[in-house]
C-alpha cells in the first residue's frame, strides 16, 4: 500500500498546480463556458508542449509511456481548476483506445498528433435516448466496394465542432463496430449541431448521412466494436470521476476559507458547529473519494484481472458521483445568497460536477455493473 | 381530525382555476421572467386582474376593503398560483407592507398607500439585507441621519427582489448608531424614484436577474414615511415575517416539479423499447418522494389551521420552510439524475420540453434552504423557541 | 382541514395517558417483555372495561361505534407508553375484518367478547418466507363433508399462544380462504411454539395437522380470502404506523429532556448546535409523521375511494417506518453510552420501533404497492 | 500510489489465516462472550497462543521483545482477528498500556509488567470514563489522595470493558482538585484485587454484559505504581489515544456482516420461488455498501501508511472511525430489514443463523458511533486540528 505521490507525480501535481493557476484562471474558464468552441487552440497547443497530453502515449508513439496513475494526479488539478479542453477525451480515452486497438499505422497516424495537441479525437458515446449502452448508438453502417458507407445521428459528442476525429460506434450486420470518423473533411454529408449545456462544454449532435468511410477507419475488429466502447467507457470512467473529485476537494478548501472569513452573529460562521460539521463532512468525503479514484486508475495501469478493474472504476465513478453531488451542494448551504450569484465561482463547479455525474456511465448504470457481479 | 377541505374552499379552487385558464398566456409553462419586457408587463396585468377579483388582498379585514378571507383559503390560493407557477401575486404590498400599515400606519400613510396595493396599481420590494448581515439581519448597518423633517439615507441594499421594477421599497434602516443592535433600527418607505438610488442587477446561478443590489447616496426620505415610532422599526418589521415565508409555494413547485418528471418518465422510452416509468427504481422514487411531498403540505395546512384558530405559529412555520425546501431539491435532484444527459441541456430555445429546463430549474432551488432565513437558522428557531432548548 | 381533536378524542387522550402512565409503567412493560404471554388477564379485563377494546366494534354489538381516527388517539398513547397486549391485533384488525366480512351470527358470538376482552382474537399475515403476501401462506385447507379440514404452518402468528381464535388464510382450491380457527380447542394437533423476538412480544408459529374447523368458521367467503387479507393489513399498517408515531414521539420528547439535563464541557449538552439541530429533525420528522398517520385512520374512516384510502395508508406505514427509524437512532446518538444499557429505557423503544417496521407489510412493500399506482 | 499489499504482508496474513483455522473452534462464527466462563477460557487460551507467536507485541521494539512489525501488518492482524470475530486479542495491555509505559514508566514497572503482558499472561483494564464524564474525559473527578507512599482512591469508572476479568487496572485520577482541569490528574495502576473495589456489571442494549462500573472505596494504591509525573496523566494518556481508535475492527466487522447478508440473499427463497439476490434492488444495496466499506477500508489503511512513514495521523483518524462505523451501521440497518421478522428473531438459541442473530448485531453497534469519542467528538476534532476552524 502506497498512499503518496511519486517524485515524477510531484512533479506532474505541483507544475499542474502552479501552470494552471495561472494560466485558466476564473476569467478564462467563464470565457470558455461561453465560448463556441470551449477552448482556445493557443491553450491547446500550450498544454500538448507541456506533454500532458501524450502523457499515457507510448515514448514510441510521440508520448511519456506513463500509465493512468499518473494521469490520475494531472486530472485531479485540471478537476480543481475547471480547465476547459478535450483532456478526458482525447488525451485520455481515445489516446488508450488507439494504443489498445489501434492498427500500427492508426497509432503512427493519430497517437503522435494527439500527444501534441495538433489533432483532437473524442468518443462518441451517447445513444438516442441519452444513455450509454453500447446497443442503443443512432448510427448504422454498411460494407461497400468503396469502403463503410455510415448514417444516422451521435448525440452529445464532446467537443464534437473541434474534433477531427470522432470514435464512433455503429451497428454493421457484423455487430458493433467503431469506426474513427473525419467529421471535419468526411466524404458525404454531415451535420454538426451545439447544445447547449449545463457544463458550458460544448457538446454536439452529428448527423451523418451516406459518410464514406474506408476500411483502414476501423478501430479494432468489424463486430468487436462493444469491447472498444467497453474500454472507452472504463478509462472515461476512471478519468471523470477523478476530475471530479478534483473539483470537489477544490470547493471543500474554499468553501472551508469562506465560512472562516464570513461574519455572522459576531462571530466566523465557521465557528458554528453545524458549519464545522458540514465541513468536517465534506473533508471525509474528498478523502474517502481520493483513495477510491486513485484505485480505479491504478487498477488500469497495474497487472490486475479486468473483472477487478472495470470493479475499482465503477466503484469510483458511483463515489465520486454520489459525494461530490452531497460537496457541491453542502458547499452552497454555507456560502448562503453570494453563491446563488453568477458573479461567485461556486456555480461554475456546481454545474460541472453535477454535468460530469452522467458521462461514461451515471450513477444508476455503475451501480448496476457492480450489482450484477455479486 | 378532517383532512379535505370544505366547500367553499373547493368552489374557490375552481374558481381560481378557471380564472388561471382563461388569463394565462395559451401552454404557459412559467415561471415568469420579470426582469423582460413582456414578463413585466404580463405580471403587470395579472396583478390587476388579480385585484379586481378582490383576490390579492382576500386576507385583509373588509374595513381596508378585503374580504376577510380564512387562513385556509388564502393557503389556496397561494397553492394553486404557484402549482401554476402564475405571475401576479404581489405579496411586498398585499402581504408585507398592506397588514403592517394596518397596525403600525398613520392615517395618511393607509390613505395614501392601501388602496393602491389593493388595486394591484403599485411595486413594493423589500430592503431588509444588506451585504453584510446574510442571516443576522439585526446587524444591518445602511444609516438614515434625521436631518430636520427628513431622513438622509447611505448605505446599500442586497437581495432586493423587484428593486428594478418597483415604484416603492419598505426599509429597515438603522438611525441609531449607539443603541443595542434591535434598537436604533426604524422601519421607512422610500420612493425608488428619489436621487441617489441606483439599482445594480445581480445575476443568479441560473443566469437569470432575479436580484439586485441597491445603492443609496445622500437619499432623503421625508420624515412622514417613517412607520411607527423612530428606532422602533424592529418591531415593526417582525410582526409580520413569522408568518409569511411562502413555504406553500416549495410545496406547490415540488408537486409540478414531481408531475413533470412522472409525465416525462411515462412518455420517453428507453433504446430497449421500454418506458422510463417501467422500471420500478424509478416508481419507487417517485413514491417516496410523493410521500415526502405530501408531508410538507400538511405541515403547511397546519399552519393555516393554527391561525384559523388564531394561534400564532412559530416552530411550525419553521418546519415547513425546512420540509418544504427540502422535498423540492429532492424532487429536482432526481429529475437532474434521471433525465441523464438531455437533463443538463440549458438553453431558453428548449424551455418547453422538461429535458431543456430541469437543470435550470435545480440551480433556481439552491435559494430555496438559503433565502428567508436558511434552514440551519430554522434548526435554531425550533430548537430554541418550539424546543426551549438552553443557547449555552 | 382540522387537524385537532374533538371532545370524544381529547378525553380518550387524556384518560389513556393518565391510565397508561399509571398501569403501564417501564417494571411491567420489562416484566411483559420476558412474560410467557406478553400481558396479563388482569390488565386485558382493565383495558376491556375502559372501553378501548370496543372502541370502533357497533354499539349493536357491544361496542363503541367509533371509527378509526379516534382510535388513532389511542394508539398513539398506546405507541408511546409501550403498552404491551394485542390492541392492535385483537381490537382493530380482527374486530374490523369481522365487524366488515363477518356473519350476522360470527358478529354476535365474537365482537362482544372482543369488546370486552374475554376473547382474544389475532390475524395470521406472515407467510412461509416471512413476506405478508396472501399467497405466501403456509396453510391449505380442504372441504370435507365435515367441514374444513387445515393443515400447514402459520408464522410469527402475534399473541398466538394467547389467542382463542386466530383469522388465519389458507389455500384452498376456491383460492384464499381466511378461517376463524380456534386454537385452543381445535379438533385435531396443534402446536404453538413461541419464538423470541427482539420487540419482547410474542410472535408463535402455529403449525396445524388435520385441524377441522365447520363450514362457519370461514370468514367472508370461501376463495374470497384475499379482500379479507388486504383490509386486515390495511388497519394493521394503520394503526401500527400510528403505534409507532406515538412511539417516536415519546422517544423525541425524552431526549429532549436529556440533551437539556445532561452536562458536558461545561454545559446541558442540548446547548451545542449539532443537537439542537438533531433535535430540530426529530421534532420534524414526528411532526410529519403524525399528520401521515392520522390521514391515514381518517381515510379509514372518511367516506373517500379505497384506493385513495389504501394509498394514504401505504404513505403512513412507509414515512412512520423510515422517520421513526431515524428517530430512534438519532435518539441513541444524544443519549451517548448510558441509552447503550439495559438499564436505561431507550432500547425498550429501540426493539419495538424497529420490530414494526416489519408488521403488517415492510417499507419496500408499501413504497411498491404506491409505485404501482403511479 | 500502490493498492496492494506486499508480499511479507500476504504471507503473514496466510500464516494468520491458518492459525485461526486451527485454534478456533470448529464451526466459530463469533463473538466471543467474555462473561461466560467457556468464553473466558476461550479468550485466555487464544491470548496465550497469539503471545507464543509473538502477534500480541508485533510492534513492540525489539528490547522489549517485539518484532517492530510495520503498522501495515499490524493493521493487517487486527484487520484478520476481527474479520474471524476471534478472541485473545488483548489491546489494554499490548497496545496501549505497554507502549505508555516504553513512553512513562520506570524500570521497575517495565520489568514488573511488560513481559506479562507479552505473553498473555495478565489482563488490563482501562479506568477513564466516569459517570459525569461522557465524551468529556477531562471533567473526570475520582480522586486519588496521595497519603504518604500511597493513592487512597475514592470515587467510581464506568463503562469498563473487563473489569470483572481483569487483573489490573490503569487508570486516570484526580490529584489536584485546584489545578486547572487538565492538570490535576495522573495515571495509576492498580490492582482490581485491592480491597474497596467493587466490580459491578452493566448489561447492554444486546442483553450482553459488556461493561462495568467500578466502585472505590479507599482504595489504597502504592506511589511505586504511579506512571509518570504526579499531575502528569493526561499527557502520559493523550500520548497514544489517537492511534488506538482500532476502527479497522468496524470495516472488517462491516465486511463480514455484508458477506453474512450476501449469502443469506444468495440461499434464502422468496414465495414466488425467486432468490432474495435476484431482486436487483438488493443486489444495487449490497453494491453500494460494499463501496462504502472500501472507503472506510482504504482510509484506514491510509493510517498505517502515514504512521509507517513516521507521520501521527490526527484527522485521518477521526475520519476513519466516523466512516467505519457508518458503514457498519448501515450494513446492519440493511440486513435487519432485508431479512424482515425473521431478521427480529432474538433468541441465543438461534445464533447459528443470521436471522436469529443480526438484531442483537444491530444492537451492538448502537455503541460504534458512540464510544471511544462520539462521531460528533470527531467531527469537532476534524474541524479544529485538521481543518483549523475557529472556536469562536
Amino acid at each position: 500500500m502506497d498512499f503518496g505521490l511519486n517524485e515524477t507525480q510531484e512533479l506532474i501535481r505541483s507544475s499542474a498546480a502552479e501552470y494552471l493557476s495561472d494560466r485558466s484562471p476564473s476569467d478564462f474558464v467563464r470565457a470558455m463556458a461561453t465560448d463556441e468552441r470551449g477552448y482556445t487552440d493557443d491553450f491547446w497547443r500550450e498544454i500538448g508542449e507541456l506533454g500532458w497530453l501524450g502523457l499515457i502515449v507510448s515514448e514510441e508513439h510521440g508520448g511519456s509511456g506513463m500509465d493512468m496513475s499518473d494521469m490520475a494526479v494531472l486530472l485531479a488539478e485540471w478537476g480543481a481548476a475547471l480547465a476547459p479542453g478535450p483532456l478526458v477525451e482525447s488525451a485520455v480515452v481515445s489516446a488508450s483506445a488507439i494504443g489498445n486497438f489501434g492498427s500500427d499505422s492508426q497509432k503512427r497516424e493519430w497517437l503522435p498528433t494527439i500527444a501534441t495537441g495538433e489533432m483532437v479525437v473524442v468518443p462518441s458515446l451517447v445513444g438516442m435516448d441519452g444513455s450509454t449502452d453500447p446497443g442503443a448508438m443512432g448510427v448504422r453502417a454498411s460494407e461497400t466496394s468503396n469502403g463503410w458507407v455510415l448514417s444516422g445521428t451521435s448525440r452529445f459528442v464532446p467537443y464534437g465542432n473541434s474534433a477531427d476525429l470522432v470514435l464512433m460506434p455503429a451497428e454493421t450486420d457484423a455487430g458493433v463496430t467503431v469506426f474513427a470518423v473525419p467529421v471535419k473533411s468526411a466524404e458525404g454529408t454531415v451535420n454538426v449541431n451545439r447544445v447547449k449545456m449545463a457544463s458550458g462544454a460544448p457538446a454536439c449532435d452529428i448527423e451523418l448521412n451516406e459518410v464514406v468511410v474506408p476500411a483502414a477507419a476501423v478501430l479494432g475488429e468489424a463486430g468487436g466494436g462493444a469491447d472498444v466502447v467497453g474500454q472507452m467507457m472504463l478509462y472515461g470512467a476512471a478519468a471523470r470521476a477523478t476530475q471530479m473529485v478534483g473539483a470537489g476537494s477544490a470547493v471543500t478548501d474554499r468553501t472551508i476559507e469562506y465560512v472562516k472569513d464570513r461574519r455572522q452573529f459576531g462571530r466566523p460562521i465557521g465557528a458554528f458547529q453545524v458549519i464545522q460539521h458540514y465541513m468536517a463532512d465534506m473533508a471525509t468525503k474528498v478523502k474517502s473519494a481520493q483513495h477510491l479514484v486513485n484505485r480505479a486508475a491504478w487498477a488500469l495501469s497495474a497487472d490486475i484481472d479486468s473483472a477487478s478493474a472495470s470493479r475499482a472504476v465503477s466503484q469510483a465513478k458511483w463515489t465520486a458521483n454520489t459525494l461530490m453531488h452531497d460537496i457541491v451542494w453542502k458547499a452552497h448551504q454555507s456560502h448562503g445568497a453570494i453563491g446563488f450569484t453568477w458573479e461567485h465561482d461556486l456555480h461554475l463547479y456546481t454545474r460541472r460536477v453535477l454535468s460530469w455525474r452522467a458521462d461514461f456511465g451515471d450513477s444508476d448504470s455503475h451501480i448496476e455493473i457492480l450489482g450484477r457481479t455479486l | 381530525m378532517w383532512f379535505e377541505f370544505n366547500e367553499e374552499e373547493i368552489a374557490f379552487r375552481e374558481e381560481l382555476k378557471e380564472f388561471l385558464d382563461q388569463e394565462l398566456p395559451d401552454g404557459w409553462i412559467g415561471p415568469n421572467d420579470e426582469s423582460s419586457d413582456e414578463g413585466w408587463d404580463l405580471y403587470c396585468r395579472m396583478r390587476r386582474k388579480l385585484a379586481e377579483r378582490g383576490w390579492l388582498t382576500m386576507t385583509w379585514p373588509k374595513e381596508y376593503g378585503g374580504q376577510e378571507a380564512s387562513p385556509m383559503i388564502s393557503l389556496l390560493f397561494a397553492e394553486e398560483m404557484s402549482y401554476r407557477r402564475a405571475p401576479g401575486n404581489d405579496r411586498f404590498g398585499t402581504r408585507m407592507l398592506g397588514p403592517t400599515l394596518m397596525v403600525f400606519g398613520t392615517d395618511e400613510q393607509k390613505r395614501k398607500y392601501l388602496s393602491d396595493i389593493a388595486q394591484g396599481g403599485i411595486q413594493w420590494c423589500q430592503g431588509y439585507s444588506e451585504p453584510n448581515t446574510g442571516s443576522d439581519l439585526a446587524s444591518l448597518q445602511t444609516f438614515a441621519e434625521l436631518r430636520g423633517d427628513e431622513f438622509v439615507i447611505n448605505g446599500s441594499k442586497i437581495w432586493t427582489s423587484m428593486a428594478h421594477r418597483a415604484d416603492m421599497m419598505f426599509m429597515l434602516v438603522r438611525t441609531d448608531r449607539d443603541a443595542e443592535r434591535h434598537a436604533g433600527i426604524s422601519f421607512l418607505l422610500l420612493d425608488m424614484k428619489s436621487p441617489g438610488v441606483q439599482v445594480n442587477p445581480i445575476v443568479n446561478i441560473a443566469g437569470a436577474h432575479s436580484f439586485n443590489q441597491v445603492m443609496f447616496d445622500d437619499v432623503r426620505v421625508p420624515l412622514e414615511n417613517l412607520v411607527g415610532e423612530l428606532n422602533d422599526g424592529w418591531n415593526v418589521a417582525m410582526n409580520l415575517l413569522n408568518f409569511e415565508r411562502g413555504n406553500i409555494d416549495y410545496v406547490s413547485w415540488a408537486q409540478r416539479s414531481w408531475e413533470e418528471i412522472r409525465d416525462y418518465a411515462a412518455t420517453t422510452r428507453r433504446f430497449d423499447g421500454s418506458l422510463m416509468i417501467d422500471d420500478m427504481k424509478v416508481r419507487r422514487r417517485l413514491a417516496e418522494l410523493e410521500a415526502e411531498i405530501e408531508m410538507a403540505r400538511y405541515i403547511t395546512y397546519e399552519v393555516a389551521w393554527l391561525q384559523s384558530l388564531g394561534h400564532p405559529p412559530s416552530t411550525e412555520a419553521s418546519m415547513c420552510k425546512i420540509a418544504a425546501t427540502e422535498v423540492n431539491t429532492a424532487v429536482l435532484d432526481f429529475g437532474v439524475e434521471l433525465l441523464g444527459l438531455p437533463g443538463l441541456i440549458d438553453d431558453p430555445d428548449e424551455h418547453e420540453d422538461l429535458a431543456g429546463r430541469i437543470f435550470k430549474m435545480r440551480m433556481y432551488q439552491t435559494s430555496g434552504p438559503i433565502l428567508a432565513g436558511t434552514n440551519e437558522i430554522q434548526k435554531n428557531i425550533i430548537a430554541y423557541r418550539g424546543l426551549e432548548l438552553p443557547r449555552r
